[in-house]
């Protein structure tokens, strides 16, 4: 942040200046503080002005979501380990994020994930195999985008920003009243396609939510290296895109303000950004080493502020869970888990002669020809083999 | 038949794709009411709307970002790069989406995207105007690359490049925008893959793309007066690559020279020299020569002219292509000694 | 601008929330309007509460490289016409950003020039013809950049944001206090590398002035094509970098702006974003048609808001110029023109083999392989032109 | 002597830079506290301190243009690129000023800044990690590209690259990260635009670099039972390129097969064969051949080993050098038709 001496003098002295017309970028600015609808500790706040709650129904979903989306996280997780998967970027801890963003969707919208989106993309209903096939490494994107209406994760940063403008506008310009939303990392923000991909949006008004999951790491880089900015939110106002910050831990609070940022781009206003504030609980992947950038204590705070238990409490407090119906989701998981790691057990096997099918709609000669060359190896290979 | 320029063929072709099939959408910097600073566009906005034809914010990756988009919403999208050096900054959404999307999916996303880059030198503009850049495309897999060296090619092929289910960069030669020729449009030339004898000779081959085939043509032209009968082959498609027409001719001439614009370090030039000697090396009389831009950053305006591989620099290649030699006793002595 | 009906009822019903932590991010925003100090006649405004009036000393200076400035630019136009320049982008009409940004640095300051600079690059002191080499076509860059601290005029949109953060980063690095301002245009604040550039500064506190002249035009496409922000310069709290608008055609405003935004970096507090309203009055360059994008009415209305006869106007009712003093500096510009036209008038020679000299510190063996073929090339059609 | 891994040799090279050169600065993507996700930063800020290696904001163009910057202060920045597809961002500062800004200004600017781009695959990355892409950088004039593939030339190319005083783009090969070898820091080996005969043999001659260096060496071991002597020239300065090593070589043995990982077309090993027939033609028995990458993105770890130029592709290409067919009769007869 840059206070700096002048700017706070400025700012005292405009106090003093006779009105002008109102700033325009006033109704573009995020709230100072993020938004938030429970307490840490699972107890609800004063109604929010702005975000009322979401219908219970909507709560128990998104917890028994963000329970399944946990677990299969664990399992991923735990899937490196067995050498199931070569990698596996966990985003425990951002549970509401991952699941908030899927359940503020219709399901003919589109999402723009990143790697790190996993639970959403399984929350989305996509089969968690094929989710993982990336990141066990048979082929690149394992499900079908098209039928999915959710592109492959993004590893290029911030690419995805320019694609879901695109698509959004492409969408609108066909009559079609599709949202789409880019999840973004905090880190991320700091590339220009972020920059051109908002930009786009908003000079079409395309329906767009962008969604920062700002969990303060770029891998190792904290986040005061990635912006000097109050917020990441504050960057909307530059692109005459309304923006709001919110408390990425209180599922109940992202899903408010993710649902009301759909709403908006839905009834054509354009682009929306919001700024959820997690927190990576674990490693940036499995082959990161966390304990080299920051400290055992910064983990553990978080640790309180977890998203799953706080929207727990809530709803047993509302009477809307109990043990049983606890247990119910915690035993769905299991079963989704094992299921997972069943399904997983094998390595599956993929046709190397299918490297040359999807390069073009038809290969070209020069493909045709290393297609045979390949095909000739993999035969003598094989003669070998049986010799 | 009309008289008409390689501008105007590229922006009939544009038209006439937006006419035939409403999916096509043409986007850019400066290509909606001022029709593209070389006027390719000129007139589209103004016959199809600014919803088919529209300028965009200045910032390339944008540009060919939300055309990946626009073609996953099942759109056409043609865009302009307006010149070269200024594509750069759409590198990385180039080479790592529009190349490679199809292949990350196992085909279930497309993005037929036609990127319209209006390339290389010989028009005095000043720097990163002028870039040869088609080898970055032609060496990322998952691009066509096209080029047109004549009127109908340009509209032939840019209409099977919007049509293709492909990404397709198309690099314009700007120098050649201007120059007309008779065209019977719509014309339909040979598709993409086929390259083309633009001028049938027996002596030596003489192999160019985009803006080295006049230069090719006019060098064969002056080389009669030395004696020698040159072909020209015009590559047309960098990618997909017409070995067959190449190696066809260069068999029967048994001597080639490869001439590009672009600086010659691991160019197109370098590809199609050692395409040509794998594939014909005993047909060879003389090594493949190269003939092309120098390796260095395209100079100012008042330089070009040394820079550019012009008819002499060809006819210099082609004397080296040891005439008096055949076969060569060196080659035998040294064979016989390995 | 997207004052969405959400956005402005979210407007309304923020004002009756409690009052929380004040917004950090105010102190950051610009005012709502462009910051004015004389009246497009010349009359001057009541003092400015931020921006003191600079001393009548440098407004004269100021008057003075204005008129001189523009006289060089219809010389360079003319140039154009005459077949002495290929092309020539004229910033007419802008005077008073090309002179104000110059006047308020030192002399070792950096600048960071586009094309559209050369009316700046001149009133550094930088010989025309030596401005004008690259558009002449015998090299790119015809000054030394090190020895006149001013890169070369960068054709590449928005690539020197970035520049500019990495030199005055350096120089601080290096104990030395100088400044860097980069020059952009409205539209080149699309260009990722804009984001990039201010979000470096922001980040190392690089004290580098980012000075926007928004001439509302990027070739033919207007302002509205580039952001729906209701500014450019609301672009900076998403930085974290303080901003301002300002009048582009009040040189006094200008000037005074600038200043203070130099002296904000050069106190190392990081960067200072400037946005000038200003009016390209001339096309994009001398090969543009600009009666394709824009009505000459439009033009017209801009020649009311001339800033040379707005500072000259005021500096006569001050009694800091009278007529003696404005034929004189009239008649130094004429001088200055005459001398660049008959610098211009011959065709310079440039050896064709010095393009080998600069390509690398010394050329690598397959440049000293071409650079005799060349020489043998053009040895040869020395003979031929002998014979 | 010790033994220690490439990664190892290219820390020290950094740590000793640093040490001897003030202004060398080392910044990037988690190249501080973290010492880059290859650990080849590592221990360099806590050595030398925050402000001489440094975390950047996430942003690759910001990154070199930020260096470009630096270097005009008088600084000697070494930047990371984290993998070989995240360079794609910086390519229009790569291409059109860290490459051109010496040549734009007579030499009066030059910026000394080594990109460092960890690249090529074999690690069983995902998509967007394992691109070589030293092509891009090797067609583009101004830029010096060097590869290490020993632990010596690691140490001795990257002092070297820190040291120049032009741009070099340094294309360290992933895959000899953690092979270790012995070593006698600090090793000085040959300088830039030297390649090096890595094995002598009389039968052919095998160019490689960078990850292809060890399949090259591999190859040549499993050719000896084959009964062929082959030589491997490593190139490691793709520019400079030194033709004069490899010339010699081929000269002697009459055969030659260039090796690359990248994919082939239009490749530096496209270059190499270009310029290896333009110079030994008549030395020539055989045509060059190519062994690389297939023309495809880089496929997902389970069938990058088919992708990925292996010891029988080599020994192919190998087995094509037309060992029985010396003089070609063919290639007299059409000689003598010609
Ligand atoms: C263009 C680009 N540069 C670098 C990388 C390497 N990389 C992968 S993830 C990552 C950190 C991203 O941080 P953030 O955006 O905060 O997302 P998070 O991982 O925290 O979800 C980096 C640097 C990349 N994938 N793409
Ligand atoms: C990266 C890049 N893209 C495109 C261009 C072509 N171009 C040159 S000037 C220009 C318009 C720039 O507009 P603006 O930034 O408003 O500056 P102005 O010309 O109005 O001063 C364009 C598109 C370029 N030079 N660089
Ligand atoms: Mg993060
Ligand atoms: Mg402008």
């Amino acid at each position: 942040m840059t206070t700096t001496p002048q700017a706070v003098r400025r700012e005292s002295r405009r106090g003093s200046r006779p009105a002008t017309t109102p700033d325009p970028a006033r109704a573009l600015m995020p709230a100072g503080e993020p938004v938030r609808l429970l307490d840490p500790d699972g107890t609800p706040l004063p109604a929010h002005p702005d975000y009322p709650e979401p219908p219970v129904e909507a709560l128990v979903e998104l917890h028994r979501r963000m329970v399944i989306g946990r677990r299969f996280d664990v399992q991923a997780t735990a899937l490196t380990k067995q050498g199931r998967l070569a990698v596996y970027p966990s985003s425990r801890g951002q549970e509401a994020c991952q699941v908030g963003a899927i359940l503020a969707l219709n399901d003919d919208d589109w999402v723009f994930p990143t790697y790190r989106e996993s639970m959403a993309l399984v929350s989305r209903g996509i089969d968690p195999v094929e989710v993982l096939t990336l990141l066990r490494g048979d082929w690149h994107c394992g499900y079908d985008p098209a039928a999915r209406r959710t592109a492959p994760q993004c590893t290029p940063l911030a690419t995805q920003c320019v694609h879901a403008a695109g698509l959004a506008y492409g969408e609108a310009y066909q009559g079609r009243d599709t949202v789409a939303l880019a999840f973004i990392g905090d880190g991320a923000t700091s590339e220009g396609d972020f920059h051109e991909g908002v930009n786009f949006a908003a000079v079409f008004k395309a329906p767009v939510v962008y969604f920062v999951q700002n969990n303060r790491y770029a891998i190792s880089v904290p986040l005061s290296r990635q912006t000097a900015a109050p917020s990441l939110a504050y960057k909307g106002v530059g692109y005459g895109v309304p923006s709001e910050q919110v408390d990425g831990n209180d599922p109940v609070a992202v899903l408010a303000v993710l649902t009301r940022a759909v709403a908006h781009a839905r009834a054509g206003h354009g682009p929306f950004l919001v700024e959820a504030h997690t927190y990576r609980m674990e490693p940036h992947t499995n082959a990161d080493d966390a304990t080299r950038y920051r400290d055992a204590d910064e983990v553990e705070a978080w640790r309180d502020r977890d998203p799953v238990a706080r929207l727990e409490t809530y709803l047993r407090a509302r009477g809307a869970l109990d043990d049983a119906a606890v247990a119910a989701v915690a035993e769905e998981a299991e079963a989704y888990a094992a299921d997972l790691r069943d399904r997983m057990h094998d390595k599956p096997t993929v046709d190397p002669l299918s490297l040359f099918d999807h390069v073009y709609a038809q290969p070209t000669p020069q493909l045709v020809e290393q297609r045979d060359q390949v095909r000739a190896e993999l035969a003598a290979a094989a003669e070998e083999g049986d010799a | 038949m009309a008289t008409m320029t390689m501008a105007k063929a590229l922006n009939a072709a544009l038209a006439d794709a937006m006419l035939d099939d409403e999916r096509v959408v043409v986007f850019g910097e400066d290509v909606g009411q001022l029709g593209g600073v070389f006027r390719i566009t000129d007139g589209l906005q103004a016959r199809f709307g600014d919803k088919r034809c529209f300028d965009t914010p200045l910032a390339e990756a944008g540009i060919v970002g939300f055309a990946v988009g626009l073609a996953m919403s099942g759109l056409r999208p043609v865009v302009e790069m307006q010149f070269d050096a200024f594509a750069y900054p759409a590198f990385e959404q180039i080479a790592s989406h529009v190349a490679k999307l199809r292949n990350r999916t196992r085909g279930a996303l497309s993005v037929p995207i036609v990127i319209r880059v209006p390339y290389a030198g010989g028009i005095g503009g000043v720097e990163h105007h002028c870039d040869s850049s088609e080898a970055y495309y032609a060496h990322t897999p998952g691009l066509k690359v096209v080029t047109p060296a004549t009127v109908e090619d340009a509209y032939s092929l840019l209409r099977e490049a919007i049509a293709d289910p492909d990404p397709v960069v198309f690099m314009e030669p700007k120098k050649l925008y201007f120059a007309s020729a008779e065209a019977d449009l719509p014309a339909r030339t040979q598709p993409f893959g086929r390259a083309v004898v633009r001028r049938p000779g027996t002596d030596a081959t003489l192999v160019a793309y985009g803006p080295a085939v006049p230069v090719a043509l006019e060098a064969a032209e002056a080389a009669r007066e030395e004696g020698w009968d040159l072909e020209v082959v015009d590559v047309r498609t960098i990618v997909p690559f017409d070995d067959a027409t190449v190696t066809a001719s260069v068999r029967k001439t048994g001597r080639c020279v490869v001439i590009q614009e672009a600086q010659g370090f691991a160019g197109v030039g370098a590809e199609i020299a050692a395409r040509v000697q794998e594939r014909c090396f005993h047909a060879l009389h003389a090594p493949v020569l190269r003939v092309s831009g120098l390796d260095i950053p395209y100079p100012a305006p008042m330089l070009e002219h040394t820079h550019l591989p012009g008819v002499d620099r060809v006819l210099d290649a082609v004397a080296r292509l040891q005439w008096d030699d055949q076969p060569d006793a060196r080659w035998l002595t040294e064979a016989g000694a390995a």
